[in-house]
């Protein structure tokens, strides 16, 4: 369970995420895909940023659900946070890896809508 | 009787040693030195109709012509399998070894087997796309090595089914196969620990990546004369990228005139790397290769000189094979052109 | 603690107009299960079918399997929490309908997986086709959540394994087994001279579709704890994952927990097996740190040599599997993993999501992403087209004649990663 | 890259910010850096400052290179 003072900044590409963090966090809406996501949240980290959320969070895999959501620390840190960057780097190549081996399909419009209401429940389970 | 073509470079070619490295692909019919061996190995069953005999610089200086030419040699014998090396511990002899099975597999689609010892450069590089026998890190293991790769190739030739690494002495391609086992996961599981605690032998199912170490070199005695060289797996690399170096796992590394030059600035470098924001690097490149302040030390008589070339590449941690083929490649260089000490910036 | 298993061998299962187990056969009143099992306004329909092992039949999407039980002496009921009190359960006797198997199944979600074939290849890789199986197939009210989906059917499941339980109750088992774990002290003085092994079980609870119970609490909300083997095999834990059929735990794995049964086995003679510590997987990554300490920690204070651990799910649970090696090893305890892998369709890839060099001994279930292919079957229970969107199937995976293409983690418990199947990976 | 080097008889210094990631592939002379964007410098800093944070990472690479060692050593302050 989430320390309740840990203060965040939520990165996502999810909609409904947005919808429901925005007035209780700062968020940062990202209009691409998963992968736009991790990029974004790996230079956060590189700036000092620490990672509170696994990026790969649910047996989900990167390459089946289109959305992400990932939670970060609110201030960044003088100095890059080791664990962070280890662990947004392999998620990283875990998701490359899988995405390269098997691209995402065309999901009709009411799967999309479960991946977004499970990627928001995922998160949301933090809390 | 099958038909099984040989490469072998110039030095077991009975050409000649390092001086001899850049002779042009050389076609002989029949049996060449190691492949005497070979052939007796393969009792019978097979032949060796040709040998290919190219020198190792030659080949790594033009892989792409010299792997043209070899596999038109190669064609017109139509061989049943392919064999090259063995290549031991040489480390550019393994790599051609390698990476003309790899063509021979890819274009011509024929089977094919070479052999090196654990840690040649051409293991990592070539293990999926071809059987490597496991040798001895030398000649000396020739008698070993022969009969296991002899029996590996009529094992392709006829299409008979491999048999696991262990079995068969190959190096692991690691490519994983499903199959069912005789007891269940936790059985296995159980046994296997029965084994670990009472400190008995077991297998893993699973091999971890393990990571080799190599021994620190002793310190630079008087770093007021010694030459010091920059090598960078932050992507520095000229404005434009002339070596077109990947943003990610890259292909190869670059290297760099920086005669004259005492700040890269905004106007002549940038990044190349593609796993971090370029913003600052591209502002200013020194952030990652720091030769304004090596110059400055050089100017100060604290360090001897600034080599000439600055070296760069993109890194990714994990991307061990081509890394290691990189920092095998540079090194030879760095240390043909005197230079004493290296320092390796990274993102 | 000390728990007897009665299994009664069930040889076949049919419909009839009482539920009973008369030679071997369980009949089941239709009309009573069903008044057994409804009440939720949210279910629009409730249909029951059964397979036998070799019937030309699928069922898809999977959503749990649940093996019939009841508590026949001893404290408290099954599956405490959600069908019966929180007692503690784990001693006296249970008995259990062996062969039997309620599945449910129900789109949850759009992409859900999950199929058993009961005949063919497919059956090949599923534990699930050795059963006789009362389907159960759930649709619920269109406005109905994803949540109160899950939690529907969920119920609805083991209601009907706790009444098709109750016809066992009064009926003499065909074999007997015993189980019995000491409190701590004494159970290290039984054996003082044998390694003492702890397993660590690890529990898939990352939230909606990834969630386990313990006694009827969702697992992400409790620190690493010890419980007794035999607290597992009375449904103490229970599944509530409907994502990753090839690697999640089904209920029925739970109550037939194949780690703590092979562990048993070796008790007294080459290992003294002193139970199970618990720990889940969490999306947030100081959860994951104080878990994993938590759990290093009581391996340690139990006087462990060593620790069989096993994972759920792939992902972001590797990095658990890591952290929990890492610190028990590094704590002198010998740790033997259990995991399956996701190395690509031609076994080429890097197949964990994180490594570890201190894990050297691993067992694992199998790549799950090697292709599949199942044949057309006469009867599809559930959803055929859901093998289009499932994962590690993709569009064109239903074929025109009903065959499927798909990866093989579209099959419920083919790469269970507690060691239940047979599937097992070699390197080439 | 670093290890093969160290193998080919040179010695090196590693200048890294993520300290585990250069143990893993294996440096034995680890100097410590910034941040991943811009290991060598900071530019929250004025152009000079910047340089001279530089610079003193630079001379502590130099020191490491000057350092008998014997196993992996991670050079901090």
């Amino acid at each position: 369970m989430l320390n309740l003072v840990e203060k965040l900044i939520i990165i996502t590409n999810n909609p409904l995420s947005k919808e429901f963090f925005n007035d209780k966090y700062e968020v940062q809406f990202i209009n691409g895909s998963l992968m736009d996501v991790l990029i974004k949240v790996r230079d956060l980290i590189h700036k000092g940023y620490v990672l509170l959320t696994h990026p790969l969070m649910g047996s989900v895999k990167p390459n089946q659900t289109p959305y992400k959501t990932v939670a970060i620390s609110k201030l960044p840190k003088d100095k890059t946070d080791e664990q962070s960057v280890l662990v947004i780097e392999n998620s990283i190549q875990t998701a490359q890896k899988l995405i390269k081996s098997k691209p995402y399909k065309k999901w009709p419009e009411e799967v999309l809508e479960d991946f977004r209401v499970i990627d928001l429940e995922l998160i949301k389970s933090i809390f | 009787m099958m038909k099984v073509v040989h490469y072998i470079n110039q030095f077991f070619g009975q050409i000649g040693g390092e001086e001899k490295a850049d002779i042009t692909p050389q076609l002989h019919e029949g049996v060449v030195g190691p492949g005497m061996a070979l052939k007796n190995a393969f009792k019978g069953e097979a032949d060796i109709v040709a040998t290919i005999i190219c020198g190792d610089s030659y080949f790594a200086e033009h892989q792409e012509e010299a792997t043209k030419t070899i596999l038109d040699m190669i064609k017109k014998y139509n061989p049943d399998v392919f064999v090259a090396g063995p290549a031991f511990n040489a480390g550019r002899y393994g790599t051609a070894c390698g990476a003309v099975c790899k063509a021979v597999k890819e274009a011509l689609n024929i089977p094919v087997v070479t052999g090196m010892y654990i840690e040649n450069p051409g293991v990592d590089l070539y293990k999926k796309d071809a059987y490597i026998v496991l040798t001895k890190n030398s000649a000396v293991g020739m008698r070993e090595a022969v009969p296991k790769m002899a029996k590996l190739a009529l094992k392709l030739a006829k299409g008979e089914p491999m048999g696991s690494p262990q079995e068969e002495g190959y190096i692991p391609r690691g490519i994983r196969k499903n199959y069912i086992a005789d007891e269940r996961g936790s059985k296995r599981a159980v046994d296997m620990l029965v084994k670990k605690v009472n400190g008995e032998k077991f297998e893993t199912e699973f091999e971890m990546p393990s990571f080799d170490r190599v021994a620190p070199n002793p310190p630079v005695k008087d770093i007021t004369k010694a030459k010091i060289a920059l090598v960078t797996s932050g992507g520095i690399v000229p404005k434009g990228n002339p070596d077109r170096i990947e943003s990610s796992s890259a292909s190869k590394f670059g290297k760099y005139d920086i005669d004259g030059v005492y700040d890269l600035t905004e106007a002549t470098y940038e990044t190349a790397h593609g796993g971090y924001d370029p913003t600052y690097a591209n502002a200013d490149a020194d952030r990652v290769l720091p030769v304004d302040v090596l110059r400055d030390l050089e100017k100060e008589g604290k360090i001897g000189s600034l080599h000439r070339y600055y070296y760069a590449t993109v890194g990714n941690g994990t991307a061990v094979a081509s890394a290691k083929k990189f920092g095998a490649a540079i090194a030879k260089e760095l240390i043909a052109d005197g230079v004493d000490a290296v320092i390796l910036t990274s993102t | 603690m000390r728990l007897e298993l009665g299994n009664i061998f069930i040889k076949d299962l049919q419909f009839g107009p009482e539920t009973k187990v008369e030679k071997g056969i369980l009949y089941v009143n239709k009309e009573e299960l069903l008044k057994e099992v409804s009440g939720d306004e949210k279910v629009k329909s409730i249909d029951f079918d059964i397979v036998h092992p070799g019937d030309s039949a699928r069922i898809i999407p999977v959503k749990d399997v649940i093996e019939p039980r009841v508590k026949v002496e001893g404290k408290g009921g099954i599956f405490p929490g959600f069908i019966s009190k929180v007692d503690t359960v784990g001693s006296g006797r249970t008995n259990v309908l062996k062969g039997a198997a309620v599945v449910t199944t129900g789109k949850i979600v759009g992409f859900q997986e999950g199929i058993i074939d009961m005949s063919g290849e497919g059956a090949k890789y599923t534990p699930f086709s050795k059963t006789h199986n009362l389907v159960i197939t759930c649709e619920v009210n269109d406005d109905v959540k994803q949540h109160e989906h899950e939690e529907a059917i969920r119920m609805i499941g083991l209601k009907a394994a706790a009444y098709l339980g109750k016809a066992g109750k009064d009926v003499q088992p065909d074999e007997v087994k015993t189980y019995e774990t000491l409190p701590l002290l004494e159970q290290v003085k039984k054996y003082p001279n044998l390694p003492k092994v702890v397993y660590v079980y690890m529990l898939q609870s990352q939230g909606l579709l990834h969630d386990t119970y313990v006694y009827g609490v969702d697992a992400k909300k409790i620190i690493p704890t010890f419980i007794y083997p035999t607290e597992v095999f009375d449904g103490a834990i229970l599944s509530g994952n409907c994502v990753s059929a090839c690697d999640k735990n089904p209920t029925y794995v739970h109550l037939n927990h194949p780690i703590i049964e092979d562990l048993y086995d070796r008790d007294g003679k080459d290992i003294n097996f002193l139970g199970c510590v618990i720990t889940n997987e969490n999306v947030y990554l100081a959860d994951k740190e104080r878990s994993s300490n938590c759990t290093a920690k009581l391996v340690e204070f139990l006087g462990a040599d060593a620790a069989i651990i096993s994972e759920e799910g792939f992902g972001n649970p590797d990095a658990d599997l890591v952290m929990n090696c890492n610190k028990i090893e590094e704590k002198g305890i010998k740790t033997v993993l259990v995991t399956d892998e996701y190395a690509g369709r031609d076994g080429a890839s890097q197949s964990l999501a994180d490594s570890t060099p201190k894990g050297n001994a691993v067992v694992t279930a199998g790549n799950a992403n090697e292709l599949v292919v199942l044949k057309a079957m006469d009867k599809v229970i559930g959803h055929p087209e859901a093998a289009n969107i499932i994962a590690g199937g993709y569009s064109g995976s239903l074929r025109p004649d009903g065959s499927i293409e798909a990866e093989l983690q579209v099959i419920t418990g083919c790469t269970s990663e507690v060691g239940f199947n047979y599937l097992s990976a070699k390197g080439f | 890259m670093v290890k093969e080097i160290e193998r080919a008889g040179l010695p090196v210094v590693h200048m890294c910010t993520i300290v585990p990631i250069s143990k893993t592939v294996g440096a034995n002379r680890i100097v410590p850096t910034v941040a991943i964007p811009h290991p060598l410098g900071n530019p929250n800093l004025s152009k000079e400052d910047e340089k001279e944070l530089r610079r003193k990472l630079v001379l502590k690479a130099l020191k490491a290179l000057q350092t008998p060692i014997k196993d992996q050593t991670v050079f901090e302050d």
